[in-house]
């Protein structure tokens, strides 16, 4: 309230739950008489009594808002189990089409940036500017580095056709993908036979090709018995539920799900860490204007904090999406 | 749209409530509803005497207690903020209360979920906006719009969907189950009573939701088997057109088309046969026999314009046999 | 408890004049839209979720009007289902869910605990500003094809249907933040800005019960907002998880959607249960019976609430075995709910009772919740839910809790703090009047569908059996009957508002802190932290009703 | 009780007891509570001296850059760790688990030391890990569930491609 001139403050806040949104309710409005207290702390807003009690308010609230956001993950988790536990083959499949070693680059890269942010909260609460100020670029750096990674990730999974939900189409079979041929390489063989004849199967399954009134000639494709699939058995593509004589044998009937699944969390992460690098930019403005010290360090606390959830949040996906066994 | 709600109102097989003893509950007609009456009568009389008391306390206190104005400023009397041998009553029979009402609940529950082994099995299928029942003939499958069972038989009934959540509620036997598309869910039913009761679908399916009525038919003794018999032959004796119209009724065409030449969920059938329609992705085709035969199979793959592609398929349900006949019939609707 | 000393006039505080207060402290619209006021967000938020009752009253009225007659009375099958779809929605999302905490409570809470302001001023405007745009987005499905899936956003009709779900859902989403960020802001100002010697047993049970609301929005609802937003993108890109066309599983649908849902229905509830505390013992004059007990089955209630949302689903494919563990946890919640209102009643046993609005609706909130909170055995019972599931028992089961139970405690808390909040007094004959309609309203609404329900007419019904004709045009009588009392009860308010006598700084002798500072309440509630010495409810005997002004006093040493 | 009650003219220490009063209340147990009055005052203003003369730098602990440097290296072996279990065959959930487990430990080290909680109000940690048993509470229950009425799924399947 009496540090007009600091407008990133002053904008207020409607969408998006930043966490410096919650960090300390300036009142723009005050004109009450100051106490020495107020007076001493330029942002110590009008309804809290010390900085301590602000800084403490500051720091459950965001604790509280950490709380919503792991409950907010927790349809995507609980999506995740349920169909890793239902249609394990399916997440053995995907997992081929993803690149273990960019996720563990992120991961790195996510992991750094963690120190870099719990840096410059000591550096705030020391006043080091120019220290803050270098630990916070270097966090946003990190952030982007990340997105980078993701969009390189993301296209290259547009590219290939391997699209969330009715839109999953690959171009490249599982076997043509040398990640699985290296390990399976009798399994690739045969799922490619199989492939083979779900095409004859399919082309005259195609009702306008028949020229009459009678129903078009199926030629019906016999299960495969149990000991014929063992080598996809073997190699975890077939679950007790992928079998589906009518779609393609080669490919769990539930493929699409994973790539549902997969680009809802991780975007839905890359989207906390797009807002975190907003909020990280902000803390430099503020850092820049000096306007961190022992008794005023709670936005750059809150903001690391939050973005250590998000780290957090990496942790569990980089195992559950990239190293699927 | 009048026309059809008309048309409903005069419909003969809409169901009637069978006449009841209880004010309450619906007339009952089975054994699985033995562990829920009982219990829902007492759980009314306990609520009716608790209410009672807690409307008379209140009733009692504020005439008694009651203030004469503010201005006589007076004060309450003293009395005890705590009664421990008062609040543990109230604690404590509740507690009880709820207990037994948990066992008797659960008995009931999987009473109606555990179908005795011998239990003969029906399919039943929920679609927009129809129930269809199927029986096992000799000769195949036979589908009805009725549910028809002998009475004193355990029945098992799987149910299924094809579009969205439909629930089968039978009122009379207390039981009811969701039908959930892509999965079994089943319940079951022992009739006790010969006669005519209502199925509703319960679980909300959209525009015709509450028309979704069907009924189930309770056969006296021996009668089940003399009538499965009679359908079964009817329904195979029929062929062409006869039989396509035979199917129109009983497979639900009916919830979507009519032959009167009026649009409703689909197109009408009437005059359809040989037209160019304009198809949503903007190409037109013919109505040939293998359109119809397509749209039967594999309904998405060509939808006219103007219309939800909201048609499940009949594969599997219709045999060739059927599908000329719906052909036929079509063609016949000139 | 601590020895009773007076609080009521402990710290009134100063003011810069003798009128301003926050209602006129600044004056122009931006002094409202930018405001970080609690209690002027607090009073944007009670206009706007009574704008959008009345809308979903308007619905309600509409859908009765329709079951007066089988078959088409007013309107089509398709104009129903959006009807009784967007009563729903706007009636929880937008009205209950939001209404004791959100308007009333971010007007009273701050005072009751002698705090200038909630914790977050701006988060708290944020969350009054999520409200509207999650409003907006409703009405966009309103105006434009609205959704008909029924509030409950089934799948696979929500995923298939060709109505304008998305608008709906994601107005439900972003509504889900306003409540997340209401929640969070109440939390951290219970906690750290209680007055000196205010412990956790000494505040009022109005606190208690939107401290517990709170805990359940901020650790429920986030899983609301991923479900609608998976819902959301299952349309969009056909993700395959609850569409069982794409190979996903609608059940699972219905335990994300519960997980939030039921606690939600407590959301809705036990801010009305912290109402009807602060009502009772004040209009008996005497201290609440049990407060402690009160106090933590709040908490306790809002805990195993988490733990009963497969009782939703008892027929809908759920397996035995889950069926059975929520329904022993259901019986769980019973037992503090009943012990509750025998505590309520307790209360008045030998007490001085004034019978004006605000304790008229708080006896009828005793009345109807008996009701509500009885017949919620039943469904518990899971034999019997197998019959009532889906049936017009449950519709009038949740009217009396929701209905008869929300919004009667939300109005007699209006009429409890809105001299307080507006510094008027309404008239107290229409109040009265009102209120009796209401309570008479409510009972011919609901009960019959009890009957209804119990004698197998199914919920969302368009048509039904002409059997059940008569029952159904009572309970038509019953809703316009409840409209008209809803009608008075706005008229004298609106009244009131305009032209209400000044209201007296405590006009009915309540002790709690909102009562010690003046009505309307100056800019910053208090100078200083009223210091507090005594439990919440002590103090009766040390206040004096002064005619001349028509509120209490401290009583003269 | 009544030396408890803070001076009008001392805001700041009012805050500091109003605000330890906050926190007391609830890392304790609140049934534990029931006679406060005593108790309350002692702890409050223990808390508040314990608070100004413990190793805390202004409001909050500060941590120091070796530690920050020591668990990032910690957190790096763990993913370097974990990527290379992968190649092991453990059985079909062994991987899994193994994974959770490393995830989990790196999720230990990041809450405990980057994010303040070793140092902080027990109360935040509990926060967390009670959104963390909801979240737990959620998934098992529904996959729970889920498992119990797969072979309704399957049986249908079954039926459907029998048809087919």
């Amino acid at each position: 309230m009496t540090e007009p001139s600091t407008a990133p403050e002053a904008v207020k806040k409607v969408s998006a739950p930043p966490p410096a949104a919650i960090d300390h309710g300036h009142d723009d409005h005050g004109h009450e008489a100051h106490d020495p207290i107020h007076a001493a702390n330029p942002h110590l807003a009008h309804h809290f009594d010390t900085p301590q009690q602000q800084f403490d308010a500051g720091k459950l609230g965001i604790w509280l808002f950490l709380l919503t956001e792991v409950l907010f993950f927790a349809g995507l988790f609980c999506a995740y189990t349920v169909y890793r536990a239902m249609h394990p083959e399916v997440f053995v499949y995907a997992h081929y089409f993803l690149d273990t070693k960019l996720g563990a680059l992120n991961t790195c890269v996510l992991l750094i940036s963690s120190l870099t942010a719990a840096w410059a909260v000591r550096n705030a609460q020391l006043a080091e500017k120019k220290a803050l100020m270098l630990n916070i670029v270097i966090t946003i750096a990190c952030a982007c580095t990340f997105m980078c990674v993701k969009y390189v990730e993301y296209s290259h999974k547009f590219h290939d056709g391997l699209l969330p939900g009715k839109n999953f189409q690959p171009k490249e079979q599982i076997w043509e993908l040398k990640s699985f041929r290296d390990r399976h390489p009798e399994a690739a063989e045969y799922a490619e036979k199989l492939s083979k004849l779900d095409e004859k199967k399919a082309a005259p399954a195609a009702p306008a090709a028949a020229g009459k009134a009678e129903p078009p000639k199926v030629e019906k494709l016999e299960r495969p018995t149990e000991e014929e699939l063992e080598p996809l058995l073997a190699a975890g593509l077939v679950g007790p539920r992928s079998l589906d004589p009518s779609a393609h044998i080669s490919r769990p009937r539930m493929a699409h799900v994973f790539f549902g699944i997969y680009f809802f969390m991780t975007g839905l992460h890359g989207f906390h860490v797009l807002i975190g690098i907003g909020i990280w930019i902000w803390m430099l403005v503020k850092a820049s204007k000096n306007q961190f010290g022992a008794n005023y360090f709670g936005p750059v606390d809150f903001t690391a904090l939050y973005w250590h959830l998000v780290d957090l949040i990496w942790i569990y996906l980089f195992p559950l999406l990239y190293l699927i066994h | 749209m009048t026309l059809h709600l008309l048309a409903l109102l005069a419909d003969p097989k809409l169901p009637k409530l069978a006449p009841s003893d209880s004010f309450w509950l619906p007339a009952d007609a089975s054994v699985t509803s033995r562990n829920i009456d009982w219990v829902w009568d007492f759980m009314v009389w306990m609520s009716v005497l608790t209410a009672l008391g807690v409307f008379v306390a209140i009733f009692h206190f504020v005439t008694k207690y009651r203030a004469k104005s503010r201005a006589a400023n007076e004060h309450a009397e003293k009395s005890a903020e705590h009664n421990t041998a008062l609040e543990i009553t109230w604690s404590v029979l509740p507690l009880f209360v709820c207990i037994a009402l948990f066992v008797w609940g659960f008995k009931g529950f999987v009473d109606l979920r555990t179908p005795p082994k011998d239990a003969m099995e029906l399919h039943a299928n929920g679609q927009k906006w129809k129930w269809t029942f199927d029986y096992k003939c000799p000769t195949g499958t036979l589908t009805e719009d009725a549910l028809h069972v002998p009475i004193d038989r355990s029945v098992r009934m799987l149910v299924s969907s094809v579009d969205v959540l439909h629930s089968l509620y039978i009122p009379s036997f207390r039981t009811k189950m969701d039908a959930v598309p892509g999965r079994y869910t089943d319940l079951w039913f022992q009739a006790t009573k010969a006669g005519d009761y209502p199925i509703f679908c319960a679980e909300y399916c959209g525009t015709s939701h509450s028309d979704m009525l069907s009924h189930v038919v309770v056969h006296p003794a021996g009668e089940y088997e003399k009538w499965l018999n009679k359908a079964c032959v009817d329904a195979d004796s029929k062929s062409g057109p006869e039989r396509g119209k035979d199917l129109f009724d009983r497979q639900g065409c009916s919830t979507c088309h009519t032959v009167d030449g009026t649009p409703k969920i689909g197109p009408t059938w009437k005059g359809l046969f040989g037209k160019m329609e304009m198809m949503t992705d903007g190409k037109p085709y013919k109505v040939d026999e293998n359109y119809l035969r397509e749209s039967m199979m594999d309904p998405t793959a060509k939808v006219v314009q103007g219309f939800a592609p909201a048609m499940p398929t009949y594969k599997g349900k219709l045999s060739d046999k059927d599908i000329d006949g719906l052909i036929e019939y079509i063609k016949s609707l000139k | 408890m601590a020895s009773p000393t007076t609080t009521a006039d402990a710290a009134i505080p100063q003011t810069k004049g003798a009128d301003d207060n926050y209602l006129t402290h600044d004056k122009g619209f931006a002094s409202w839209a930018f405001t970080l006021d609690h209690k002027r967000i607090g009073v944007m938020y009670l206009a706007s979720v009574l704008t959008a009752f009345a809308l979903g009253g308007v619905f309600a009225l509409l859908i009765r009007t329709e079951l007066w007659s089988p078959g088409k009375t007013i309107m089509e099958h398709d104009t129903y289902n959006q009807c009784f779809t967007l009563h729903g929605a706007i009636m929880v999302f937008l009205v209950i869910i939001p209404g004791i905490p959100a308007a009333l409570g971010n007007i009273i809470l701050p005072l009751q605990l002698g705090a200038k302001d909630v914790a977050f001023p701006k988060l708290n405007l944020a969350s009054y500003y999520l409200w509207i745009i999650g409003c907006l987005c409703m009405l966009g499905s309103l105006v434009t094809n609205a959704a008909d899936t029924g509030w409950t956003f089934y799948a696979p009709y929500s995923t298939t249907t060709q109505t304008n779900v998305i608008p709906a859902a994601f107005g439900a989403f972003i509504l889900g933040f306003s409540s997340i960020f209401t929640g969070l802001n109440f939390i951290v100002t219970i906690h750290k800005l209680r007055p000196p010697g205010m412990t956790f047993f000494r505040m009022p049970l109005f606190v208690w019960a939107l401290y517990s609301t709170a805990l359940i929005q901020v650790l429920a609802t986030p899983v609301i907002g991923i479900t609608l937003l998976m819902l959301i993108v299952e349309r969009v890109f056909g993700l395959g998880i609850f569409d069982p066309g794409l190979g996903g599983d609608p059940v699972l649908f219905q335990h994300f959607f519960w997980f939030y849902s039921h606690p939600a229905v407590y959301i809705m509830i036990v801010p009305g249960f912290g109402v009807v505390s602060e009502i009772i013992p004040v209009f008996s004059r005497k201290r609440l019976f049990g407060y402690q007990f009160i106090a933590i089955s709040s908490l306790a209630i809002a805990f195993l609430g988490f733990l009963v949302w497969g009782h939703h689903m008892f027929v809908s494919g759920q397996s035995v075995l889950a069926g059975t563990i929520f329904s022993a946890i259901t019986f769980l919640i019973a037992i503090p709910t009943a012990i509750k209102i025998f505590n309520w009643v307790s209360t008045m046993y030998k007490g001085r009772i004034h019978l004006d609005t605000p304790m008229l609706y708080a006896l009828a909130f005793l009345w109807v919740f008996t009701i509500g909170g009885l017949t919620g055995v039943f469904l518990a019972v899971m034999g019997v839910d197998i019959h009532l599931h889906d049936t017009y028992f449950v519709v009038a089961h949740f009217h009396y809790v929701m209905m008869g139970g929300a919004i009667t405690a939300f109005l007699g808390g209006l009429h409890y703090w809105f001299p307080k909040a507006f510094g008027k007094m309404y008239n107290e004959r229409t109040g009265q009047i009102g209120a009796l309609i209401v309570f008479v309203g409510l009972n011919l609404t609901f009960f019959p569908q009890f009957i209804l329900g119990s004698r197998g007419m199914p919920r969302r019904y368009y048509n039904y059996l002409p059997e059940f004709q008569g029952l159904h045009q009572l309970s038509t009588i019953g809703a316009f009957t409840l409209g008209i009392g809803f009608l008075i009860t706005a008229i004298s308010l609106g009244r009131a508002l305009k032209n209400g006598k000044k209201a007296p700084n405590n006009p009915w002798g309540g002790v709690t802190l909102e009562w010690t500072t003046v009505s309307p309440p100056p800019y910053y509630n208090f100078q200083t932290p009223p210091p507090v010495t005594a439990g919440p409810y002590d103090g009766y005997e040390d206040l004096v009703y002064d005619e001349a002004i028509g509120g209490y006093v401290a009583k003269k040493a | 009780m009544s030396d408890d009650k803070p001076e009008a003219e001392k805001p700041a220490a009012a805050a500091e007891a109003a605000h330890d009063h906050a926190d007391h209340d609830h890392t304790g147990h609140d049934h534990d509570h029931a006679d406060h009055d005593h108790s309350h005052a002692g702890h409050g203003h223990g808390a508040a001296a314990a608070h100004a003369d413990g190793h805390d730098h202004g409001l909050a602990h500060t941590t120091p850059v070796w530690l920050l440097f020591a668990i990032l290296g910690a957190l790096l072996v763990l993913t370097v760790a974990t990527v290379s279990v992968t190649s092991i065959d453990l059985g079909a959930q062994g991987n899994l688990v193994v994974a959770m487990i490393i995830a989990t430990v790196k999720a230990a080290l990041v809450c405990t030391f980057f994010m303040h909680l070793l140092w902080d109000k027990k109360f935040h940690a509990v926060l967390f890990l009670t959104s963390v048993l909801f979240l737990i509470l959620f998934l098992a229950m529904t996959t729970n569930d889920r498992g119990e009425y797969q072979h309704l799924v399957d049986e249908y399947r079954a039926q459907q491609l029998q048809a087919k």
